[in-house]
């Protein structure tokens, strides 16, 4: 008896107490800055290294890029740039290895749609999705930063 | 964990200035002598025939190291379809010169080091002059000389210690010698290995390979036991009967590579459908549907 | 009040009329409990879980429990292919109709009752009884097995504290010299120690566990055990079936703690006689509040029986007591001339 | 002349307490079971057929997905395998922090089988009492790594993320507020007459049965082995703290309860000591080749998981991909038990020895 009485005067203790609750979809949750969201694509950043394609573990960014239209300059500008968030597992790896930060990570998360095909996203989707831009990306991998020390 | 290969590891950084050309042709040394002594002659030719292929490849792009970038970008970007050799490539072909040396040093190094690892392990002869011999080596004669004694004269094909784990005493054994060996492993007072940590299975190309980590709970020794297996019929005594822990693992060994364990009590499929036509983790599977 | 007391008086087709029309007024004042019990049950264990419960429909979730119930209502009317067609639609309807039914003779106040039955608990212990059949029956006509053995636990469960629990009564039933709950109600009055609960406590004690075990809820809440069982015997009930057993089961919760507060807690008696200014019916509400709110406090708490246990429970321990509190009443009745 | 015949019930793929898809086929005389044929592979990924594909950062966060309540000592496994065949030295700061977290996902972990385990036996609070909690670890780590659950933290050389300001001395309260937590949890659960009949004496096995069965992590010590990878073959800077081995009697549920309640506890004993002599600063990557290739060879590396010991075995060809890499998890060889230990018991035990194993199916399947 004595420990189904214990209980009981944890539970009646709780009704007072403080509550948890996230009224979420009202009050918007605040994501801390490292908060690896939906990608974020400056299409002025990329130099077209492949690099985020590359190390992508589901391969689901796909990239191509064409000469600079400017004559002057020399490299290549990004023509297309897809994501695909059915598979896109948010695992920053891309970011982390983007030698000039052109794809960073945002602190938004909510991908939820009706159909699929709106999870398929192209640059200008991604072009603008500007809002709460991770501050810090900590690029570690990226080939300026050598794999070395972090920061 | 070997100190050489530390060390290695911490000089590697402090040695920035080598060649990044002479570090490219170092790769193909690279493979050659860090294949261990416990593979057999055609595994090994055909990763030798392999390796040279990879630095030409490689130092094309090295070259041209003006636009790295520009490489990958105009390319379609890469699928699984690419070999291995030219993701290796690219992926050198995106790396800054002082990173190559870097890095090719160490690789170098890593090598060099693997090398007299590899070799040391040869059938229990004493290990290479300058290293000493490891605590676990009078460990791993008692089990082989145990397993000849007990077991049968040829139960013991191969003996040696795993310098990348921490001189784990490793201990191929005789395929038609396992059972035996299996029960004397666990009721032998001096192996005494009533727990099995582990059961791997391995496809080698040309042959299968079953692990087990017996462990002695009581000292805390573990030992590394292989049993090798033709590729065509592969099939491997079973020894739940034994370790009760190797029942599911086992089943798991031959939904994924098809290793047949006679003896077992109920060698079924565990993770993929009972319907399933092949061995997914068998590196000849073709998955049926590539996209998926 | 006096006009309640028609059922006493010959049938008319007046008499009929009002007796219709009560039983309306009835089913509306359950079917309002039972929302806001529900409401409440889900605010309570909010609360006691660092929750705030429903909130999001209407004002404070007020109608969280009416958007259920209609959404309950207009779903599709599923019955699996293989149940047994006509005892799976009766299965409902029987467990509800007699919780509906006992609830007739319960005494709210001294004057507010709908029939004033000399059998008063017998009847409702008779009529609770059918509401067993209809969960076996529910149980057995959806072909399903975790509905089977749903419905086998209830039955097994069932009839075992069905026996604890009328004999705890017992005791209440001597002191008061009557099986009429209005009878035992009035032997109660005066202050708090007078009422049935310290003078029966372990007859008192043993209604609790029993009465709890009637209504299947935790810790009792085998049948529908939804982590062995999935839901018990209403596993392949949906929509307003769904809703007949949801129903049915807390218009009992209603009738429970109805009988707690009338056999135990002193009905509508005040605590102590000075605030007898204070109408009875609010006693009476409070008393019942009361009870309701320990049920769900209890299954905000406490983990589930094993069905083993609880037969054990029952037969071993429950039911030797209440034998043995009925000898003890009897012996006080005799020796120190307690109750009438 | 009454006939009785067995029923044979499919407890899962979809069930509530199969804690994910998992399904037993169970024959029932009754309501007790004498025939129990686990099924799995609901949850199978390939993990390991993917990885040969993927190099070494790549599989991180495929480990992440395995056993995902438990995310960061499956990152560790992987990345300290690949360190010791590499020779690789982690900065004592990155090993500090890894060390933290890790311990840190154990009581997460422990938290997440606690509240289950309770909602299994039919309390509803226990569940709600725990995830808050936990969240509060999320949260922390949520500020660490920028994930929740799928935390993609540990790269092979050190972590990926140094400690953000003042996240030590949040971790500081929270170990704090813990402990007082962990008392109200006792208080809640742990003395409940029905919840001890439910548990004490089901679903007993000897130290014997425990090791030829392979068991690990809690549900061995609860037979008394005292066994815990942690201290009997210290791996990061487990040897530098001081905690205890808790470790039971007689093995039944009751034993492990206890068992996984006390590891909360010894973890906030490490923890506590473990932030007070964490470096004030220092690296959080080691000197790691560009290229991540583990010379050629294998080995085999474990830990302690809060489900028990999760190993590595890598095979290498020198190669930045593994030549094959097999993941031992503790919940599949924890489960291979359940058949033995149902036969005999009742449906509800079912339940009680179920959860009391703590599988995560996503371990399970792989």
């Amino acid at each position: 008896m004595k420990g189904m009485m214990k209980g009981l005067g944890v539970t009646l203790k709780t009704l007072g107490a403080k509550k948890v609750t996230h009224a979420y979809p009202d009050v918007p949750i605040e994501m801390p800055d490292r908060f690896r969201g939906i990608q974020h694509v400056d299409r002025e950043k990329c130099i077209v290294c492949n690099q985020c394609a590359r190390i992508c573990p589901t391969d689901c960014i796909t990239l191509t890029g064409k000469p600079n239209p400017d004559p002057e300059k020399k490299g290549k500008v990004l023509d297309t740039f897809d994501i695909n968030f059915e598979i896109c597992i948010l695992c920053d790896l891309c970011t982390e290895v983007c030698p000039t930060e052109a794809i960073v990570m945002t602190n938004n998360f909510e991908l939820a749609s009706y159909s699929r095909d709106d999870l398929f996203k192209d640059l200008d989707w991604l072009n603008d999705n500007t809002k709460n831009i991770r501050q810090d990306n900590n690029n570690i991998g990226a080939p300026q930063r050598g794999g070395g020390k972090a920061e | 964990m070997s100190e050489e290969i530390k060390k290695d590891g911490e000089t590697a950084g402090t040695e920035p200035t080598a060649q990044p050309e002479d570090n490219r042709s170092e790769a193909a040394p690279e493979t050659a002598p860090s294949e261990p002594q416990t593979e057999p002659a055609p595994a090994a030719s055909a990763e030798e025939a392999a390796a040279p292929s990879e630095p030409a490849q490689a130092a094309e792009p090295a070259a041209s190291t003006a636009e790295p970038a520009a490489e990958g970008g105009e390319a379609a970007p890469p699928r699984r379809k690419e070999t291995e050799e030219e993701k290796a490539a690219r992926r050198k072909a995106a790396l800054e010169a002082r990173e190559a040396a870097k890095a090719g040093a160490a690789q170098a190094k890593a090598a060099e080091a693997a090398a007299p690892a590899a070799s040391s392990g040869d059938g229990g002869e004493p290990a290479a002059p300058p290293k000493p011999p490891s605590p676990n080596q009078p460990r791993l004669d008692r089990a082989v000389q145990l397993l000849k004694e007990l077991v049968a004269e040829d139960a013991v094909e191969e003996a040696s210690l795993n310098e990348l784990n921490d001189d784990l005493p490793t201990l191929v054994v005789k395929n038609e010698r396992w059972p035996a060996a299996a029960v004397l492993f666990r009721d032998h007072e001096e192996l005494g290995c009533r727990y099995l940590r582990n059961v791997s299975g391995v496809d080698y190309e040309t042959y299968m390979e079953v692990v087990y980590y017996p462990l002695n709970m009581e000292r805390r020794e573990t030992y590394c036991v292989k049993v090798r297996t033709d590729r065509e019929n592969p099939s491997v005594p079973s020894v739940t009967p034994v370790w009760e822990t190797a029942n599911w693992n086992e089943r798991e060994i031959y939904d994924l590579l098809g290793i047949d364990f006679p003896g077992h009590p109920n060698m079924t499929r565990i993770m993929m459908p009972d319907d399933w036509v092949g061995h997914p983790l068998r590196k000849d599977y073709v998955p049926l549907d590539p996209e998926v | 009040m006096e006009p309640l007391r028609f059922i006493d008086k010959p049938l008319t087709w007046g008499h009929a009329g009002l007796m219709v029309l009560m039983a309306v007024a009835v089913l509306a004042v359950v079917i309002l409990f039972v929302t806001y019990a529900i409401y409440f049950e889900r605010k309570v264990i909010g609360w006691m879980q660092f929750r705030k419960g429903p909130n999001r429909t209407g004002p404070l979730g007020l109608l969280q429990t009416v958007a259920d119930v209609s959404k309950l209502l207009l779903k599709e009317d599923t019955i699996p292919a293989k149940a047994d067609r006509g005892l799976f639609i009766l299965a409902p309807a029987l467990a509800f109709i007699p919780s509906f039914a006992v609830l007739a003779f319960i005494p709210y106040s001294q004057h507010l009752q709908f029939a004033d039955l000399n059998v008063g608990f017998l009847y409702y212990i008779a009529l609770s009884g059918v509401t067993t059949i209809a969960i076996v029956i529910g149980g057995w006509a959806s072909n399903n097995k975790y509905a089977l053995l749903g419905g086998m636990r209830s039955a097994a469960q069932m009839i075992s504290y069905e026996v604890p629990l009328v004999i705890s009564v017992v005791g209440c039933v001597m002191l008061a010299g009557s099986l009429n709950l209005r009878d035992i109600v009035e032997a109660q009055s005066g202050y708090f120690w007078h009422w049935n609960f310290l003078p029966q406590i372990v007859g008192f004690a043993v209604f609790v566990v029993a009465a709890i075990s009637e209504l299947n809820r935790t810790p009792f809440d085998l049948p529908e055990a939804e982590s062995e069982l999935v839901a018990g015997y209403h596993v392949e009930y949906s929509g307003f079936r769904f809703a007949f057993f949801m129903l049915s089961e807390y218009v009992y919760v209603y009738a429970i703690a109805c009988l707690t507060t009338i056999l135990f807690l002193g009905g509508w008696h005040a605590p102590i006689p000075q605030l007898d200014f204070i109408p009875g019916l609010i006693w009476f509400v409070l008393k019942f509040a009361f009870v309701v709110f320990c049920l769900f406090w209890i299954r905000a708490t406490f983990p589930r029986l094993r069905v083993d246990q609880l037969m054990g429970l029952a037969w071993k321990v429950l039911l030797p007591l209440s034998i043995l509190n009925i000898f003890i009443t009897a012996a006080c009745i005799e020796l120190f001339g307690m109750g009438g | 002349m009454i006939r009785t015949e067995e029923l044979l019930l499919n407890v899962g793929p979809q069930h509530p307490s199969t804690h994910g898809v998992f399904r037993i086929i169970v024959r029932l005389d009754g309501e007790i079971i004498t025939e129990a044929i686990p099924v799995m592979g609901y949850l199978h990924r390939g993990t390991e057929k993917l990885a040969e594909n993927l190099n070494f950062t790549q599989i991180i966060p495929y480990t992440d997905r395995m056993d995902y309540v438990s995310a960061m000592t499956n990152n560790y496994v992987l990345c300290h395998a690949v360190e010791k065949m590499m020779g690789i030295e982690i900065p004592e700061r990155a090993e500090f922090l890894r060390l933290i977290v890790m311990e840190m996902q154990r009581i997460a972990s422990h938290l997440v089988w606690w509240g289950t385990y309770l909602l299994d036996i039919g309390a509803l609070s226990p569940f709600l009492f725990a995830f808050s909690d936990r969240e509060r670890i999320l949260q922390l780590f949520n500020e660490l790594c920028g994930a929740r659950l799928t935390y993609n933290y540990m790269r092979v050389g050190g972590v990926k993320w140094d400690a953000p300001e003042g996240w030590i001395d949040r971790v500081k309260t929270f170990v704090k507020d813990m402990r007082l937590r962990l008392d109200e949890y006792h208080n809640l659960v742990s003395g409940n007459e029905i919840f001890l009949s439910r548990l004490k004496g089901i679903g007993k096995y000897d130290a014997d049965t425990a090791i030829a069965y392979g068991l690990s992590g809690a549900n061995l010590r609860s037979t008394g082995v005292e066994w815990d990878l942690r201290k009997t073959e210290p791996y990061s800077l487990y040897d530098r703290f001081e905690f205890d081995v808790v470790t039971g009697k007689n093995g039944d549920c009751y034993d492990r309860y206890l068992c996984r309640m006390g590891e909360i506890e010894q973890s906030i004993r490490i923890l506590e000591q473990a932030l007070e002599q964490f470096p004030g600063d220092g690296e959080t990557m080691g000197k790691v080749p560009r290229v991540i290739r583990p010379p050629a060879g294998e080995t085999y590396v474990r830990i302690e998981s809060p489900r028990g010991e999760i190993g590595c075995h890598i095979v290498s060809k020198g190669k930045a991909e593994p030549y094959r890499l097999k993941f031992r998890r503790p919940s599949f060889v924890n489960l291979q038990i359940l058949p033995k230990l149902l036969v005999g018991e009742s449906m509800t035990n079912l339940v009680t020895i179920l959860g009391g194993i703590d599988i995560v199916l996503g371990e399970v399947d792989c």
